[in-house]
């Protein structure tokens, strides 16, 4: 049954007693014709797609864990559609698009919220770049405004345009971008996968493949062999441990990047500010509490923690940029892992090892992409060729010299 | 052509004098500096001949060493900093390099740098809010290189009570800001 | 009325009263009072609202990690949304409000919400508001919002000042109470630098609060006399006010330290909060233990607070909620509270132990087997209602009632590392696991070491064994006689019923909420602390998460250790942001880099802009020039003209020597550094590994075995930093020394057909500046102004006949003074950065917007000079097949073909007619500036195939702000393309 | 984190850099017959292990030490420090010069 207004007033009338699990605890079958590792929201998304949009069937989805237990479950919330290149716009304007109609098509109220984001200029050179970048969205079809030192002070009349180390002169702002209740998503895609028949399996690690000849035959986990027909990888911050399972070693790092939470607040900042002189974001989320982050720590890194010193660097900027948060209370940070990648950008791709498919490398932009990537590795999954918004996201373009390289800081992950 | 009037690292013809509690926090603008980095596999050579032309011995890892008119200190591995008097030694890049021939590369460093001269009975406990290096456990005559409210510099306890900090010289302004406020904070 | 629920002694100072005002109203209250003790001893008990029913709220604890009593403090930019009122203390004038209210804490319009609550159930948000799409954004989100969230923030900025502070012991002990004291004591007399920070502004931590003897001293007069010895030794640093908030790699320990928040305001130029960074060798968390609750129907009303509190309030600040006081507990410790109660002539009407074989009491009816059913009372608690052992239904009338659930260990520090915590039977508890942070030792109630005979124990024993790891050696110290007693207790988390029974206070989480989950097969505990937000509130689960394991344990059959725990992480408690950045703020968030004419600059009304942490001038206007294109397009024209001067001093400058430096730069850079002759520059391109350009500069051989290096403003730091890669780990045999000498040279471009002669009048006779003897490209040393040392260097950035001339950098000041007064005869004028990048764009000189990583030589149309015969870094990746197409970006001159258009940098050139979208993009424009020497704005571009497409028209397209423009393609040099006048 | 360097002891890891994978120092030949694949895979390919992990940190606040840290990535232990130059003779690495002409 489905999820409604209606429905909630007749639950709540009869005691709540109508609602069943949101997804199934499904146990392995023998043998799939998609497994894909990774209950995440990527791996989730790839499920319901595959089912939903390509006909999928015998789907399963191994989650070593519990689901939404990864990076979905722990990032500052935010979708957007204002990347530069032309390997990137399109795919993240597809999944802007996705977000757009994604509650109803999944029946859950994932809380998707245009609040707008903006991106400040502090120099004339950052306002060259950021009208190149505005003019890709756009001429990508994506939607941006240059905004001048009063356009932005209209928006953000708190910010500090008084006694700035480095003056704000002006922003691009991004009017689709905004935020999404995180583990709803993950829930979202359980759900909507969960009816469509595929197995949500829990608490079920997969500890190799089994290889032949080329070929992947199936993986081994910690609950049995499950043999598949295609094997779909998707296990952001952990995509090397698991790949090395078959033998690959990938352009991708891990790192933590770190992401804190205040005590909850009534409203004050009401959409998500980017600090173009600082590592500091920020967004208030609906209960209250700004959702903030910056830099990824630095270092190679599986810990899911981080370090004082980058908390501090985090907050000195949003101290600098938000003068009145000092009074704020931070009230946790925790840490996620990333897959770093080499140019900083993703892959979505098959590998060189027939039936198996890897997604991966979204470094700390994997959110914003879950329905994309969903969709497009579904696509590649089901089709064997690329989805048309992903097609630049191959594995091999280091070696053919086709990077996708957003910050133009080379092959050094902890820099992208 | 008239001779050219120097400046101090803040800007002025004199150097500047701050009394704040009980901490003095000088200016210092005396001090010629020259780098000695040992030429490849000659660190051996270096201090010897250093020890030899100048009667210095180049100090350890994290030390300074001392011989009138000559003060010295590590900057990093085969890497020295050498200071003298700047008005009797304004050329002293060139008076070490000539001592010490091929064997090391000697820079010209006098300019690169400010220098504060902090002196008091706090004077650990300012730097306890300025810097992460253990001053109380630092013996005299030790020095750091860290950075001081986010300017790198070299810490050096000069004495029980007196410590310089040496620092990149266009940062003078905000090293001398931060020393002002974290004296006034725990004066 | 005044004080009515004040009590008798305490560790208040009764003879030093206190003003205060709560919600407009005002109180008195005492010296060594919290806002909570003084409300209460003046009657007082509501003190708040909860978080989603907005339901009526009091005080629950006596300590930070109260969930229910947040109120804001002060006023203006120093406005502190969510205070708890169990720990700030009162001063004089404090004033407090109580906040996520409207109109007023008494009549709230959104205890509505109440009404509706079987509506709002955990995640129903998830179910509705899909219809119609629109509508989130316009009209539901907005009515969450504004119903969410708890205090306020003013908006302005906070006037408080913040300091860091580092410091460095042996043994960081955290918490003062009688584990930490005692493991100070012992630390402290063998002699370790100690530090033991405690979050009370008294330390003694639970002495305070009990009337324990230790031998023959009250326990807070015991903590005292410590805390004087401890006082007294020079190598123990205590911090009072001081949280532990965060365990970090190594030994670090973040420490926030609330120096000013008791007063009104801190002293001018000093700190409110210090947060501290500590460098451990040893840590040994004595951190003490949080009472829990025992969740019934409507055991949310203010007046229900934790047995543990009830008697802190009463032992320590001599007040009480009430003077009818029920008792509701599964354990011995909850009868301490009925009889220091009873001893403070506070009447306890019952004692209600879910045991039947409960301990006597002695001043109060034992109501063993009992359990607390409900309770009323809409503002405060009138009446419990109880299930007798017989079954039969029985009320007692009171005005609160202390519960004790248990204690459960303070093991958050434990488990910042992600050391997973262990159960223990007796204690119905989590204590700390074996996968404890480096170098962390835990003693005391911590430890689950729940008497104070076992915390003195426990501490001295943890000091003496962290000492020992330290090669030091300490005695075990003659413990005082204390209690031992062990603790009794059975297990009993929520009494069973149909009504709403409160987990989680602050944001309204029941048992229901937590039985929904499970339904809803949310059962994991991250799952249901997020679907239900259970364990988010500001106090993180502190006094909510055991609760709601243990019923999530009995919904799936599960024990609790089975069911799981979540991860605590730092902070402990909330650490305001103010401290977390310190002096790291406004103008000071970076420092500021001045150049060595900055002064000079100042004077002449230079306007400065940020370029990375340097304040560079941006140009000088002249009297009459209000517009800064008249100044600009006037320092330009002066120096092409004549003569223009241009402070280049924060260009990077490496000093390399050593008898492999040539060769050394040979590798370094792309192309050929090996014969450049002695007395010579040459321009040099870097590139990065992977073959994208990284930097350009140039590099002038002084002598056989010494150069200089220049690198761009931008990148002085980065290309020091490779070049030390490649000395140290890439060819550590070859003879090379680097040093960067950026900072000890003032340098000035001296750039236009005039330059010559205006610095012959400063260099010194002796040296001799004719084209013949120093040609472009030449370097030398020189004296300047009768023999001030000086370099000079025949480059030019302009295109025009230029040098770069150096100082030592105190001579900086007075050697533009002199160039500017040399130059007068000639109109000379300086040149800031604007005018800089006028004349580069003009001369086609790529820079930052060009050499942007992800630009190659090719790219840049500088290809060739990328050697085939050497090594190089990024030699062989700058030849992979996607770099190097037909079609690669190149860079050319963009010029509209009308001169009156603008060239908006950033554009998109598109084909004249056709679509314009991203399909048909030809490349960007990088760079543009208006050029007063052409008449017409130009612009730098990179377009595919670019160098065929010379005299081209295309269409650059800008639809951010909607222009577009008609352009031709032309070279990229847009001034004196032979390069004739910077030879001249 | 705390980085215990050889010469100057235990020092704030923010005061360096990070670069990545100590193999970063075994640049390969540049004339090899599998050159592109050699720098390709060089620059680009980790074993980015959950566990041991030796790399590169600069001391850039410090003496400009380059060194080799020894760590786990699950628990950031540190196990060794070296510096790096060392480490980059003992895996051959010298002036380059017999490999910097072409044959």
């Amino acid at each position: 049954m489905g999820y409604s207004g209606l429905r909630l007033i007749k639950e709540a009338l009869t005691g709540h007693k109508g609602w069943g699990p949101q997804w199934r605890d499904a146990s392995p079958q023998d043998a799939y014709d998609y497994v894909i590792i990774g209950g995440g929201g990527h791996g989730l998304a790839t499920a319901y797609y595959l089912a939903k949009e390509f006909g999928g069937a015998r789907i399963a989805v191994l989650e070593k864990g519990w689901i939404g237990g990864g990076n979905v479950g722990r990032n500052t919330t935010i979708i957007r559609s204002n990347y530069l290149l032309d390997g990137n716009e399109p795919f993240y304007e597809f999944s802007l698009k996705l977000w757009e109609n994604l509650e109803q098509d999944l029946n859950y109220n994932a809380m998707v919220s245009q609040r707008g984001i903006l991106n400040l200029v502090h120099s004339d050179a950052q306002r060259d770049a950021a009208r190149r970048r505005g003019n890709a969205m756009i001429l990508n079809g994506s939607d941006a405004e240059l905004l001048g030192v009063d356009g932005v002070r209209k928006m953000y009349p708190f910010l500090n345009f008084d006694n700035a180390r480095f003056p704000i002169k002006g922003g691009l702002l991004h009017r689709r971008g905004g935020t999404v209740r995180h583990d709803a998503v993950a829930w979202g895609y359980a759900r909507g996968a969960d009816r469509r028949g595929v197995d949500i399996i829990q608490n079920c690690e997969v500890t190799g493949f089994r290889i032949e000849e080329g070929r992947v035959l199936g993986v081994d986990t910690s609950r049995g062999y499950i043999k598949a027909r295609k094997v779909g990888v998707s296990v952001a911050g952990s995509s090397g441990r698991v790949m090395a399972q078959a033998g690959m070693r990938l352009p991708i790092e891990s790192h933590v990047l770190q992401a804190f939470v205040s005590e909850g607040l009534k409203p004050i900042i009401p959409g998500v500010i980017t600090y173009g002189a600082g590592h500091f974001y920020c967004s208030q989320s609906d209960k209250g509490g700004l959702v903030f982050g910056g830099d990824i720590d630095g270092y190679n890194s599986y810990a899911q923690r981080g370090n004082l010193p980058v908390v501090e660097d985090v907050i000195s900027g949003g101290m600098s940029l938000i003068p009145g948060l000092g009074r704020a209370r931070l009230l946790r940070g925790w840490g996620g892992i990333m897959d770093m990648s080499m140019d900083g950008s993703p892959f979505i791709d098959k590998t060189h090892i027939d039936g198996l498919y890897f997604n991966g490398g979204w470094c700390y932009g994997g959110f914003k992409a879950t329905p994309a990537a969903g969709y497009c590795f579904a696509h590649l999954l089901k089709t064997d060729r690329p989805h048309d918004t992903a097609k630049a996201y191959r594995l091999d373009r280091f070696m053919t010299g086709n990077m996708i390289d957003e910050k133009g800081m080379g092959a050094q992950p902890n820099l992208h | 052509m008239d001779k050219l009037t120097a400046l101090t690292p803040l800007g002025d013809v004199t150097a500047r004098v701050d009394t704040i509690g009980g901490l003095e926090i000088r200016e210092v603008v005396d001090q010629a500096m020259a780098s000695v980095a040992a030429r490849l596999g000659q660190a051996d050579l270096t201090k010897e001949t250093t020890a030899a032309k100048l009667g210095l011995v180049l100090p350890d890892v994290g030390l300074s060493s001392q011989a009138a008119p000559f003060t010295a200190f590590w900057m990093g591995p085969d890497q020295w900093m050498i200071s003298a008097e700047h008005d009797s030694h304004e050329l002293l890049a060139s008076e070490v390099k000539l001592a010490l021939g091929p064997c090391a590369s000697v820079v010209e460093q006098t300019d690169g740098w400010c220098r504060f001269d902090i002196t008091g009975v706090a004077v650990c406990d300012l730097f306890e809010r300025l810097c992460n290096a253990p001053l109380r456990q630092m013996a005299n005559g030790a020095v750091t290189r860290s950075s001081v409210e986010h300017v790198g510099a070299f810490v050096w306890r000069l004495t029980e009570e007196r410590v310089a900090v040496i620092a990149p010289r266009s940062s003078a302004n905000s090293l001398h800001h931060a020393l002002i406020a974290a004296a006034t904070s725990i004066a | 009325m005044t004080q009515m629920n004040r009590l008798t002694g305490g560790l208040i100072d009764q003879s030093k009263p206190l003003n205060f005002s709560f919600d407009g109203t005002s109180y008195k209250g005492f010296a060594g009072d919290t806002l909570a003790s003084a409300l209460l001893a003046n009657g007082v008990r509501l003190m708040g609202r909860s978080f989603k029913y907005h339901r009526p709220r009091g005080v629950v604890t006596a300590g930070s990690e109260e969930p229910n009593a947040l109120v804001e403090l002060r006023s203006g930019g120093r406005q502190e949304p969510n205070t708890r009122a169990t720990v700030a203390e009162l001063y004089d004038g404090f004033e407090a409000n109580s906040q996520n209210r409207w109109p007023s804490l008494k009549h709230d319009m959104l205890a509505i919400n109440d009404r509706f609550s079987n509506f709002l159930t955990a995640g129903f948000y998830y179910k509705t508001f899909m219809w119609p799409k629109a509508f989130w954004e316009k009209i539901y989100e907005p009515i969450i919002r504004n119903a969410a969230g708890l205090g306020s923030l003013t908006g302005e900025g906070d006037p408080d000042l913040y300091d860091k502070g580092f410091l460095h012991c042996d043994v960081l002990i955290i918490g003062a109470g009688p584990a930490g004291l005692m493991a100070a004591l012992t630390a402290g007399r063998a002699g370790a630098q100690v530090v033991l920070a405690d979050e009370d502004f008294r330390m003694g931590g639970r002495l305070n609060a009990e009337t324990h003897h230790l031998g023959d001293m009250p326990g807070a007069e015991w903590a005292a006399t410590a805390v004087a010895e401890l006082a007294s030794m020079d190598n123990v640093r205590l911090m009072t006010r001081s949280t532990v908030f965060g365990a970090y790699d190594h030994g670090v320990y973040g420490v926030l330290e609330r120096v000013a928040d008791h007063i009104a305001t801190p002293a001018a130029g000093k700190p409110r909060q210090i947060l501290w960074r500590v460098y451990s060798k040893r840590a040994i968390l004595c951190a003490g233990s949080t009472e829990r609750s025992i969740a019934f129907e409507n055991n949310d009303r203010p007046g229900v607070m934790m047995a543990g509190a009830v008697r802190a309030y009463a032992n320590r600040w001599a007040a009480t909620p009430d003077q009818n006081i029920a008792i509701f507990t599964n354990n011995d410790d909850g009868h301490r509270t009925a009889a220091d109660l009873i001893a403070k002539g506070v009447n306890v009407p019952a004692v209600i132990d879910i045991r039947p074989d409960a301990p006597k009491v002695v001043g109060a009816e034992l109501l063993a087997g009992a359990q607390v059913i409900g309770s009323k009372g809409r503002l405060g608690l009138t009446e419990v209602t109880l299930r007798l052992a017989s079954g039969e239904m029985r009320s007692i009338s009171c005005g609160a009632l202390a519960v004790s659930g248990g204690w459960n260990p303070n093991v958050h520090l434990t488990c910042h590392q992600r050391g997973r915590p262990k159960w223990n039977d007796a204690l119905a508890a989590f204590v700390p696991g074996d996968d404890l942070p480096m170098g962390m030792t835990v003693a005391g109630a911590a430890l689950g070491d729940l008497s104070t005979h076992g915390a003195l124990a426990g501490g001295a024993k943890a000091a003496v064994a962290a000492l020992g790891d330290l090669g030091m050696t300490a005695g075990i110290p003659i413990l005082p006689k204390a209690d031992d007693t062990p603790v009794k207790l059975t297990p009993f988390w929520h009494v069973a019923g149909k009504g709403r029974a409160w987990l989680d206070l602050q944001n309204d989480v029941t048992v229901k909420d937590v039985k929904l989950a499970h339904q809803e097969n949310f059962v994991s505990v991250e799952h249901l602390k997020r679907y239900t937000t259970l364990g988010m509130a500001t106090d993180q689960g502190k006094t909510s998460n055991m609760g709601a394991l243990a019923v999530m344990a009995e919904m799936t059959g599960k024990s609790i250790p089975e069911t799981g725990t979540t991860i605590f992480r730092p902070p402990y408690t909330p650490v305001s942001m103010g401290a977390m950045a310190g002096r790291a703020v406004g103008k000071e968030f970076h420092p500021t880099r001045l150049t060595p004419s900055h002064k000079w600059a100042a004077e002449q009304g230079a306007e400065f802009v940020e370029v990375g942490n340097w304040l560079r001038a941006q140009w000088f206007p002249r009297t009459g020039e209000d517009h800064w294109r008249q100044s600009v397009d006037r320092e330009v024209t002066q120096t092409r003209n004549s003569v223009g001067i241009c402070d280049v001093t924060t260009l990077g400058k490496i000093d390399v020597q050593g008898a492999d430096a040539a060769e050394f730069l040979n590798k370094i850079y792309a192309n050929a550094f090996a014969k450049l002759p002695v007395g010579k520059v040459r321009y040099g391109l870097m590139l990065r590994e992977d073959g994208i350009a990284a930097d350009d500069g140039t590099a002038a051989r002084l002598a056989e075995d010494h150069f200089v290096v220049t690198t761009t403003t931008a990148n002085a730091v980065t290309v020091y930093r490779n070049m030390e890669f490649a000395r140290q780990c890439l060819w550590p045999d070859l003879d090379v020394q680097l040093i960067s000498t950026t900072e000890a040279w003032a340098q000035y471009a001296v750039a236009g057909p005039n330059a010559r002669k205006l610095l012959q009048k400063v260099v010194d006779a002796e040296f001799d500046l004719s084209n013949e003897a120093f040609p472009f490209m030449a370097c030398g040393e020189i004296t300047v102004c009768g023999g001030t040392r000086a370099r000079l260097f025949r480059i030019s950035f302009s295109g025009e006949l230029a040098y770069e001339i150096a100082v030592p950098t105190r001579y900086g000041d007075g050697l533009i003074r002199a160039l500017m007064a040399a130059g007068k005869e000639f109109d000379v004028t300086p040149y800031g950065t604007e005018a800089l990048g006028v004349m580069r764009i003009e001369k086609g000189h790529a820079a930052g917007n060009e050499l942007n990583g992800t630009t190659t030589a090719l790219n840049l149309g500088l290809g060739r000079m990328v050697s085939t015969k050497k090594d190089c870094i990024g030699n062989v990746l700058s030849k992979r097949d996607g770099m190097n197409t037909e079609d690669a970006l190149r860079l050319v001159g963009v010029r509209p073909v009308d001169a009156k258009d603008p060239v908006p940098a950033g554009s998109h050139l598109m084909a004249v007619t056709g679509p314009v979208d991203a399909g048909h993009d030809q490349g960007y424009v990088t760079s543009a500036a208006y050029s007063p020497t052409l008449g017409t704005a130009i612009g730098l571009a990179f377009v595919k195939g670019g160098a065929a497409r010379m005299g081209e028209r295309l269409r650059l397209a800008n639809p951010l702000e909607g222009s577009e423009v008609l352009v031709e393609i032309v070279s990229a040099h847009f001034v004196d393309p032979e390069g004739e006048k910077l030879r001249g | 984190m705390i980085i215990n360097h050889p010469l100057l002891g235990p020092r704030d890891a923010q005061e360096f850099t990070y670069l990545g994978d100590a193999t970063l120092i075994n640049r390969p030949y540049w004339l090899s017959e599998n050159a592109l694949r050699d720098f390709h895979d060089y620059l680009h390919l980790r074993d980015n292990p959950a566990g041991e992990h030796r790399e590169l940190w600069f001391h850039e606040q410090g003496d400009r030490s380059w060194l080799v840290v020894t760590r786990n990535t699950v628990t950031h232990k540190i196990s060794s420090v070296e510096l790096a130059c060392d480490v980059a003779r003992a895996n051959g690495r010298s002036t380059g010069r017999e490999e910097a002409q072409v044959a």
